[in-house]
């Protein structure tokens, strides 16, 4: 592709944000309409990358696009292949890429200062198979969030501004190729998250968007120190400076752990971690909070009970996939020994939030804030899925990372549908809707399924795949995250059988009489129904993406252990042991 | 590709895509689509589905006995695995694809379940017209015969998993049927939790195969293809190969586990709790989902992985040990309720039990084969129980109803052929498949003696508590309103239960199989390629003795149930009254579902409300309350020092100045 | 010696000219310092012949004279890559000098465009104020450039002389003139220190002039020592500077000030001195005493860290907004200073590249509240900005904007500053100092963000309260301050905008600033 | 310059820093508190000129005279403050600023 696409991508929502602020905001249907407009010319962008994608002759041929001031892009071989790459200087020169400490200071310093190397970061893109369908969810979720913005919505112009421009910030996330632009987009996107949340939710939104924000930008500086860390960690070892991520990737392989940090009292040294699980544990953190792992979830019940329901299509479909985004690009290919050390915890704290959501989504009853305890759930399974460390546990975890965006999407438009009618989220409060809701019920009944993997939905395939991961590094995780599956089963029901079965009842508040779904709402979770049921009965297209990718990492993480004929690493195999049929 | 496999491909896609395709266009088309084309459709393509199964079956038939067993592949379903590029190494990943194998096996299985289905289709169109959710009814049954023959064809674990959980989904869609009664909603859900925790022991099944199973060259194989487990499950050359050979813990893990995913789905103890309940659904999902052929998966799951029980003697121990005791259990307690379908649900469950069992012990074709003339009889049964239930409006508790014998002239007949060829009387469908499963259980183990005897006594038991539902329901004097004023169905609902009662006599003689004699093993040979010839060596001296005995026993329990509800000789409440604890134990059902709601689903709500209550807000927020008040009361603590004095502004600066001056000067010393 | 020649040959060439004693190239580089004092006198006089009533023609005219000085610093900037000393080594014509310059008169700029509106609301209108303001500014330039004490302490009391008096600028206010005392007498507390500090350094080393004092301790008689007397010096000189920057624990005369003065007079004093002060701060620590870094990096890190603890903390404690964004003045300074306590080069460019992050973000963030306070009193008050996002919602975007700048989010310019002030901290091994400005952050987010909150709550009745995260806002001063608050003159709302455009440009950019200053040449003397 | 003379000025100096900083800090009137900051400069001036001295340049006494100027226009400015803000009949007592507080 010779023109820069993945751009055009990134910076067309900003674009549709531009000029949504330059129209009258009593024009309101013009408004939706840019807006609809725009998400949708960013998933047919979206679709265009997937299918050049596709049609990759080798989805393992790095393809590089665009140059920079007449230089040709630098290739680097890096563990994990990045297509569509566009390189452009943004902070310090490209030219000065891999020169180390470099003549960028003019001046001459003070004699008895040593000189600082450069900051170099680029503006760096590029997509794998891992990222290119996450691009895609995001273009199908931010379009059915903008279907989905009820024209008469208050301050529709504001919701619509800032819908694309965290669409922008998403994608950014998911485009990056280099470190500090990673960050950049990463808290950047918060911030139209959190007006988003702040001028658009249920009555105790306000508390909500605060915790939500200190919460996640609390656990993120942790990771900033940590990119630096990396930076000059590698730089001082290896002479090169860089934020880019392919080449940190290989420069993080030839860095030497470093000695633990230690504590000498009374004699007696302590040692800790060594700088790499330092920052390894930084990057976690900054993730596990976004995903949410217990013990780290606090915020996300708040905020998910607080938010309207076209933002939490793409909030809860999109936003929390980067925590495990972060996880598989940035924890995995960086920091691959500590990767394995700490797999065994990670395994642990996913394996309590598969637990716990669904312990507590059992007891909920305000719909919402169980949709939000279910995702934690489902995400822990996500987390036992990366952390597995092996291919199957990693395909299963990207599977389920487009799956799961799909259902909890669907889930909250529902909760949303049904709010809209009868002013409840108290689940207790409904019942029996489904002799007059038959559509909704149907499309209802399909997510519910899929939420707890039923086999054919897209999600089974995800979770049999995390759980077969899971199983190879332990029997007793894929047990454990097993019984969570089973309480879904419980929870996912109650709540389905609860409110659309039994005889009808609905709270007195409620306006008099309701009807089945609307076309526009029948336009919205249709699609997301429809991609569930294909996805699960052929789910080969995102597993030929991302299949080779997803070994990618597990190479990557891999280099992290020296590999023993017992470990899991051995399951990699070379030509000689033959490829599978 | 030969030509035998491409019918075979062309097929399995028609047989798979009819009852498919008519569920699509029936959920798609919803409250639009006419109930005209509905009551065509919906049975239409079961029984298509079925010809075309007499056709592959006709096809198996005349190939040669060694070469009846064909698989192909419909699609590629997934492939992880990735071969090396660029240096970065491949790996071996998970692959699975839809391959299905036409097999006698899987062709019985496919017969029954099109078959039966096809009879209980057409049943329904009488017994649902007046239902609101006609066309919802059909939709699910057709998914649900879809499922069914996804799960009997595959060749392929997961694809087995698939249907079996496809299954549940239908079974638990068709029970909660009837979803504004909250009884059945909440069976419905029973029965699907329970589906589900089966379905994790089949998976993971399925997860230790692939990490463990080593081809012949002791290499592991990551393979989830049923034929190619077959192959290599047993002892091979290598020490380090199949599952670790015979009798190893791992291969009886497997068996464990597999068992686990048959006993929710054949309502073994201790997963049985759910079947009663979902006689919540209308009738003729009992009798095609709880009676003719979901229920019977168990028994296929075990037969169709014998080659690992017949590695397994401790698993298959355990299987036919929970078969025998819940076919005992169940026994028991079906001869103390009063509602007619539960009675019969717990017969269901008991012929299940005994056909476990019978797989226990390595009696695979006596196995089918009782599942075999049990899915006529069965839905014999409850056709004809739906029959009754349809005449006297939803009655269903047997204290009601009396006297329908006149008033039912041809659903009498039928029930009571039902009745007969359960309580294994001669010549009927029952006694041929049930001596034979006996028979077999008394020749095959050193265990096994012991558990006939239990299994003999079954017979008894059976007898009693289906002749009893004969002689309350049907005989005797009306005992309601309702009963009094019964009619005997329209056609279509009884045809098809005169077809099933014409089965239900005949179908035993396919295999004419006494004591050494046996003139007629037309069904057992059909099967030899599939599970082979366990019968090599029967004692014919106590295969006689089985045979005399447990015909004895049957007409023992159907004389008792004759003395105590049609003639009165004994009073009715004799146990309950001199057996108290007895006669609850059996009418509480052995206080299986208050035992699991006190040791499973209150714990679990407890702890949930535990942490809801506790752990969130005390524990997770606390600690963020915590560090949030922690600062507010450092900010307060900076605070006081704010006084805004003058002098103790300049107090302070002149102290910090001092200790700068005092800071630099120590950093001297 | 050589510049006296050629001092000596321009005066030849020149025969006008009367300083014989300094060159006319000297008077050339210290010509946006005599611009502002030309106009600061035209302004006094030109007040003498205007006619009793607003003031705006003053305004016009501070406004064009720091305009022309921005203008001729700019050709300057142009004019040297490296720089040198000027004046006998008395004061620097260097890019980094320059840098704090532009900085300096861009805030002031700022605050003069917004002066007219506000003065007149507050009925504060008056001539000298653009006298005093001018007169600060050119102490401020002055400082920026000092390279000897006796300059320093010029430019010092200079910038803060006027300043005491523009506290007291509302003569009518008790509060202003509270601030004005304290500040005066604590001020002058503080100079008595910094002065004595200056007099140990210059005992020890026999000179004022910061290129001889640099000399003397990298290769004189002090180099490799550890004189204590030197070091008592420093220490008071650090503690001098450290008021004028306000850092903890030397912040105690700030809340009170910036909540007494007008909040005009706040905005300028708490970006403009602290721009000032730093430049004097890096110049003298990390240049001119850079070889003694290792004596006392530890000191300036643990006042650094202890005002990033303090001032974030005790931020959040605030009901007052001119006490809460002085509080956060000194948690920012805090950071500024880790640049300082690194002594390198990256300390360096990172300091002043916050210094400019700090310069947008808060000038804009105290320009809202400018623009807002009303007749008679200062937006003070958190019922002042309840529902500004419905009222005002150009503003309420654009206060958004400095907030989530001042806690450092991504796209505004106060990421960037954080960014490359933590790198250095790492890159320099001074990984708690960057530990300490993380976990610091994190709090100041909570305050920062309450305000947005406020900004975006919903008005209920006057007896309705309004809780903004735990703090409740009595309902009928809301109400209240929707009367008594002004809406932004089309100025203020201009200049607020341009402030944000620059907030916005070195958060997405910093390679625009980030290219002047990395490696930028400062001058020791 | 002699040694002992140069010990005594500079003791003779940082005594009045330190009774200067004394009166700071123990008086409430703000006459006598800008009097002893007053007193603190000049003990800066004595050292400064001291150590011009002690090192024979010249820069110690140009520092002093600027001094000594600008202490001057400070004390021209906090006088009219002072003046400003006592002038309503309040009594001379630092204390009752306290209205800036926490």
């Amino acid at each position: 592709m010779s023109w820069p696409i993945l751009t055009v991508i990134l910076f067309l929502p900003l674009a549709g944000a531009l000029v949504i602020a330059a129209i009258p905001k009593e024009r309101r249907r013009l408004i939706r309409g840019v807006a609809v407009g725009t998400a949708a010319a960013v998933l047919g962008l979206a679709a265009v990358l997937l299918v050049a994608f596709y049609a990759l002759p080798n989805p393992s041929h790095s393809r590089l696009s665009g140059s920079v001031s007449g230089q040709s892009l630098h290739r680097v071989v890096s563990p994990i292949t990045f297509q569509f790459q566009e390189q452009a200087s943004w902070l310090g020169s490209l030219s000065e890429l891999g020169q180390g400490p470099s003549s960028l200071n003019q001046g001459n310093n003070s004699v008895n200062q040593s000189i600082p190397p450069p900051i170099n970061a680029t503006y760096h893109l590029g997509v794998d198979g891992l990222a290119v369908w996450l691009v895609a969810l995001t273009g199908l979720l931010f379009l059915i969030a903008a279907v989905a913005v009820r024209r008469r919505e208050g301050m529709l112009k504001t919701f619509a501004i800032l819908m694309c421009i965290s669409e922008t910030g998403v994608l950014g996330v998911l485009l990056s190729l280099d470190l500090v632009l990673f960050y950049f987009f990463w808290e950047a996107a918060l911030i139209p998250l959190y007006f988003l949340l702040l001028g658009f939710g249920g009555e105790r939104r306000g508390p909500a968007a605060l915790k939500f924000m200190v919460y996640t930008v609390a656990g993120s500086l942790f990771m900033l120190l940590a990119i630096m860390g990396a930076y000059f960690i590698g730089g001082a070892q290896t002479g090169i400076y860089t934020f880019d991520l392919p080449t940190q990737i290989l420069i993080q392989t030839s860095v030497h752990a470093g000695h633990p940090t230690s504590l000498t009292l009374f004699g007696h040294t302590l040692r800790f971690l060594t700088p790499a699980q330092w920052l390894f544990l930084a990057f976690a953190l900054a993730f596990a909070i976004k995903i949410p792992l217990v013990p780290l979830h606090t915020w996300l019940p708040d905020a998910y009970e607080s938010g309207s329901p076209p933002f939490l299509v793409f909030f809860a479909g999109i936003v929390s996939k980067l925590g495990a985004f972060g996880f598989i690009r940035y924890c995995l290919t960086l920091f691959p020994g500590p990767s394995h050390t700490f797999q065994p915890v990670l395994l642990a704290l996913g394996v309590t939030s598969i637990l716990y959501g669904a312990l507590m989504a059992l007891r909920a009853v305000n719909i919402k804030r169980m949709i939000g305890y279910a995702s934690i759930s489902h995400l822990g399974l996500v987390v036992v899925g990366i952390f597995a460390l092996d291919v199957d546990g990693l395909n299963g975890a990207i599977i389920q990372m487009v799956n799961h965006g799909l259902i909890i999407a669907g889930l909250f438009l529902c909760a949303g549908m049904l709010e809209a009618r009868f002013h409840t989220r108290d689940r207790r409060q409904l019942a029996g809707l489904a002799r007059r809701m038959p559509i909704f019920a149907g499309l209802f009944l399909v997510i519910a399924l899929a939420a707890f993997g039923m086999p054919l939905l897209s999600s089974f395939v995800g979770e049999f795949l995390i759980l077969l991961g899971a199983f190879e590094v332990g029997p007793a995780w894929a047990v454990a995250a097993g019984v969570g599956t089973v309480i879904a089963c419980w929870y996912m029901l109650r709540l389905y059988q609860g409110v659309m079965q039994g005889s009808e009842r609905v709270p007195a508040h409620a306006p008099a009489g309701f009807h089945d779904l609307r076309r526009v709402e029948v336009a919205v979770l249709a699609p997301l129904v429809a991609l569930i049921a294909v996805l699960g009965v052929y789910p080969e297209p995102i597993i030929r993406d991302t299949r080779f990718s997803a070994n990618q990492y597990v190479v990557s993480a891999d280099r992290g252990v020296v590999p023993t004929p017992a470990s899991p690493a051995a399951r990699t195999v070379g030509p000689s042991t033959g490829a599978p049929p | 590709m030969t030509i035998g496999s491409t019918f075979a491909t062309v097929g399995a896609a028609v047989v798979l895509g009819l009852p498919l395709a008519g569920f699509l266009v029936i959920s798609l088309g919803g409250r639009r689509l006419p109930r005209a084309v509905v009551r065509w459709l919906g049975p239409g393509v079961v029984l298509a589905a079925f010809a075309c199964v007499l056709v592959l079956l006709a096809a198996t038939l005349l190939r040669p006995a060694a070469d009846r067993s064909v698989t192909v592949m419909l699609w590629q379903w997934l492939q992880l695995g990735v071969p090396k590029v660029h240096g970065v190494p491949g790996a071996l990943g998970f692959n699975a694809d839809f391959s299905v194998t036409i097999d006698p096996l899987a062709l019985v299985m496919a017969a029954i379940i099109t078959g039966v289905g096809g009879l209980i289709h057409v049943y329904s169109v009488g017994y649902m017209a007046e239902d609101q959710g006609f066309n919802r009814f059909f939709a699910y049954m057709n998914l649900f015969v879809t499922s069914m023959l996804v799960l009997v064809l595959s060749a392929n674990l997961v694809f087995l998993v698939i249907g079996w959980s496809m299954v549940a989904f239908a079974s638990y869609a068709l029970i909660a049927f009837w979803y504004e009664r909250p009884t059945a909603v909440a069976a419905g859900r029973k029965a699907y939790i329970t589906q589900v925790i089966g379905d994790l022991g089949l998976v993971l099944a399925a997860f230790l195969i692939f990490v463990s199973l080593r081809g012949p060259t002791g290499a592991l194989l990551h393979t989830v293809s049923l034929p190619t487990i077959f192959a290599n499950v047993g002892p091979g050359p290598h020490f380090h190969n199949g599952l670790g050979g015979s009798g190893s813990g791992l291969v009886t893990l497997v068996g464990v586990l597999l068992f686990l995913g048959a006993a929710a789905k054949s309502a073994q103890w201790p997963l049985h709790t759910w079947l009663p309940d979902a006689m919540e659904g209308p009738t003729p999902v009992s009798a095609l989902i709880h009676a003719a052929t979901m229920v019977t998966a168990g028994v296929y799951l075990v037969v169709r992985f014998h080659p690992v029980f017949q590695q397994a003697p401790i698993a298959a121990g355990l299987v036919a040990v929970v078969g025998i005791g819940t076919a005992w259990m169940a026994g028991v307690i079906g001869c103390t309720q009063h509602d007619i379908k539960r009675v019969i649900a717990y017969s269901t469950m008991s012929q299940i039990g005994l056909m476990i069992f019978a797989a226990g012990i390595g009696a695979y074709s006596a196995a089918i084969f009782h599942l075999f003339t049990h899915a006529f009889f069965k839905a014999l049964l409850f056709l004809a129980a739906g029959n009754v239930i349809h005449a006297v409006h939803d009655e269903q508790d047997l204290r009601q109803l009396g006297g329908l014998r006149r008033r039912m002239r041809l659903t009498y007949p039928a029930f009571l052929i039902g009745a007969l060829a359960l309580s294994g009387i001669p010549i009927f469908a029952g006694w041929f498949s049930k001596e034979e499963l006996l028979g077999s259980g008394l020749v095959l183990g050193p265990v096994t003696p012991w558990l006939w005897v239990i299994g003999v006594s079954i017979n008894a038991l059976t007898s009693f508590y289906i002749f009893r539902v004969v002689w309350t329901a049907f005989h005797g004097a009306p005992r309601s309103e309702p009963a009094e004023a019964a009619r005997e169905a329209p056609k279509v609902m009884t045809i098809p239960v005169l077809i099933l009662a014409g089965l239900a006599t005949v179908a035993g003689f396919l295999e004419v199989n006494f004591a050494g004699w046996h003139p007629l093993n037309l069904f057992q040979a059909f099967l030899q390629p599939v599970v082979g010839v366990v019968r090599a060596h029967a004692a014919a001296g106590a295969d006689a003795a089985a045979l005399v005995a447990g015909t004895l026993l049957s007409v023992f329990g159907l004389g008792v149930a004759w003395l105590v509800y049609g003639r009165r000789l004994i009073p009715a409440d004799l146990v309950s009254r001199r057996l108290p604890w007895l006669y609850q134990l059996s009418f509480r059902k052995f206080y299986w579902d208050e035992t699991y709601e006190v040791v499973f689903a209150r714990p679990v709500l407890r702890l949930a409300e535990g942490l809801t209550r506790v752990v969130e807000p005390n524990v997770f927020d606390g600690v963020v309350r915590g560090v949030r008040d922690a600062i507010g009361a450092l900010a307060q603590d900076f605070r006081s020092f704010q006084t805004g004095y003058f002098r103790e502004y300049a107090t302070v600066f002149f102290a910090f100045a001092a200790l700068a001056l005092l800071f630099l000067g120590l950093r001297i010393a | 010696m050589t510049q006296l020649i050629h001092s000596a040959a321009l005066g030849a060439a020149l025969p006008w000219y009367p300083l014989h004693f300094v060159p006319a190239s000297d008077l050339v580089e210290f010509l946006p310092e005599l611009v502002v004092a030309a106009g600061m006198v035209a302004v006094l006089i030109l007040d003498l012949f205007t006619a009793p009533g607003p003031r705006t023609r003053l305004a016009w005219v501070s406004g064009v004279t720091v305009t022309v000085a921005f203008g001729v610093a700019v050709g300057e900037w142009v004019g040297h890559v490296n720089g040198h000393a000027v004046f006998n080594g008395a004061f620097a014509a260097d890019r980094f000098g320059l840098f704090s310059d532009f900085l300096i008169l861009l805030v002031a700029l700022a605050v003069i465009w917004l002066s007219p509106a506000y003065l007149q609301r507050r009925g504060l209108d008056s001539g000298e104020y653009y006298v005093l303001l001018l007169g600060a500014v050119v102490g401020m330039l002055v400082l920026s450039g000092a390279t000897n004490l006796i300059v320093v302490f010029l430019g010092i009391e200079l910038l803060s002389i006027p300043l005491y008096v523009l506290c007291a600028l509302n003569r009518d206010d008790p509060l202003g003139q509270e601030a004005a005392i304290k500040y005066l007498l604590l001020g002058g507390f503080a100079s008595a220190f910094l002065v004595y500090g200056m007099a140990l350094v210059y005992g020890e080393t026999g000179s004022t002039d910061l290129a001889r004092i640099h000399q003397v301790v990298l290769h004189g008689a002090l180099a490799g020592t550890t004189d204590p007397m030197l070091l008592a010096g420093v220490a008071l000189i650090g503690v001098g500077l450290s008021f004028k920057v306000s850092v903890a624990p030397f912040h105690w005369w700030t809340p009170d000030v910036y909540q007494g003065a007008p909040v005009l007079v706040t905005t300028f004093m708490s970006v403009a001195t602290k721009v000032a002060a730093f430049a004097a701060f890096l110049r003298i620590f990390s240049v001119t005493l850079g070889s003694t870094q290792a004596d006392w990096t530890v000191a300036i890190a643990l006042v650094a860290i202890a005002s990033m603890v303090l001032g974030n903390v005790v931020a959040l404690a605030q009901r007052s907004l001119k006490r809460m964004l002085a509080y956060s003045g000194i948690a920012q300074a805090g950071y500024v200073l880790i640049g300082v306590a690194l002594g390198q080069p990256d300390g360096t460019a990172a300091s002043l590249y916050y210094l400019a992050a700090y310069a947008a973000m808060n000038t804009g963030a105290f320009g809202v509240l400018t623009a807002l306070s009303g007749r008679g009193e200062d937006c003070d008050d958190y019922a002042g900005l309840v529902g500004l996002a419905r009222r005002q919602p150009l503003l309420a975007g654009l206060m958004s904007l400095f907030l989530l700048s001042l806690a450092g989010f991504p796209m505004t310019a106060g990421f960037f500053g954080k960014f490359f002030l933590f790198s250095a901290a790492i890159h320099d091994g001074q990984i708690p100092l960057a530990v300490w400005g993380v976990l610091t952050s994190a709090v100041s987010l909570f305050y920062y963000l309450r305000v947005i909150l406020a900004m975006f709550s919903a008005v209920g009745g006057p007896d309705q309260a309004v809780n903004v995260a735990g703090m409740t806002v009595d309902g009928a001063a809301v109400a209240r301050a929707q009367v008594v608050l002004a809406r932004p003159t089309l100025g203020a709302r201009t200049v607020l905008t341009l402030f944000a455009a620059a907030t916005l440009v070195l958060g997405v950019f910093p390679a625009v600033v980030f290219g002047l200053i990395q490696g930028i040449h400062v001058v020791a003397g | 310059m002699n040694p002992h003379l140069f010990t005594g000025f500079i003791g003779l100096s940082v005594a009045m820093l330190s009774i200067g900083a004394v009166g700071v800090l123990v008086r409430r009137n703000p006459l006598v508190v800008f009097m002893s900051i007053e007193l603190m400069l000049n003990a800066a001036n004595l050292a400064l000129v001291t150590y011009g001295r002690f090192t024979h340049t010249m820069d110690g006494q140009v520092f002093a005279l600027v001094v000594i100027a600008v202490a001057a226009s400070e004390v021209v400015v906090g006088l009219a403050l002072i003046t400003g803000v006592f002038r309503r009949g309040r009594r001379l007592d630092l204390d009752d600023l306290s209205e800036l507080r926490e």
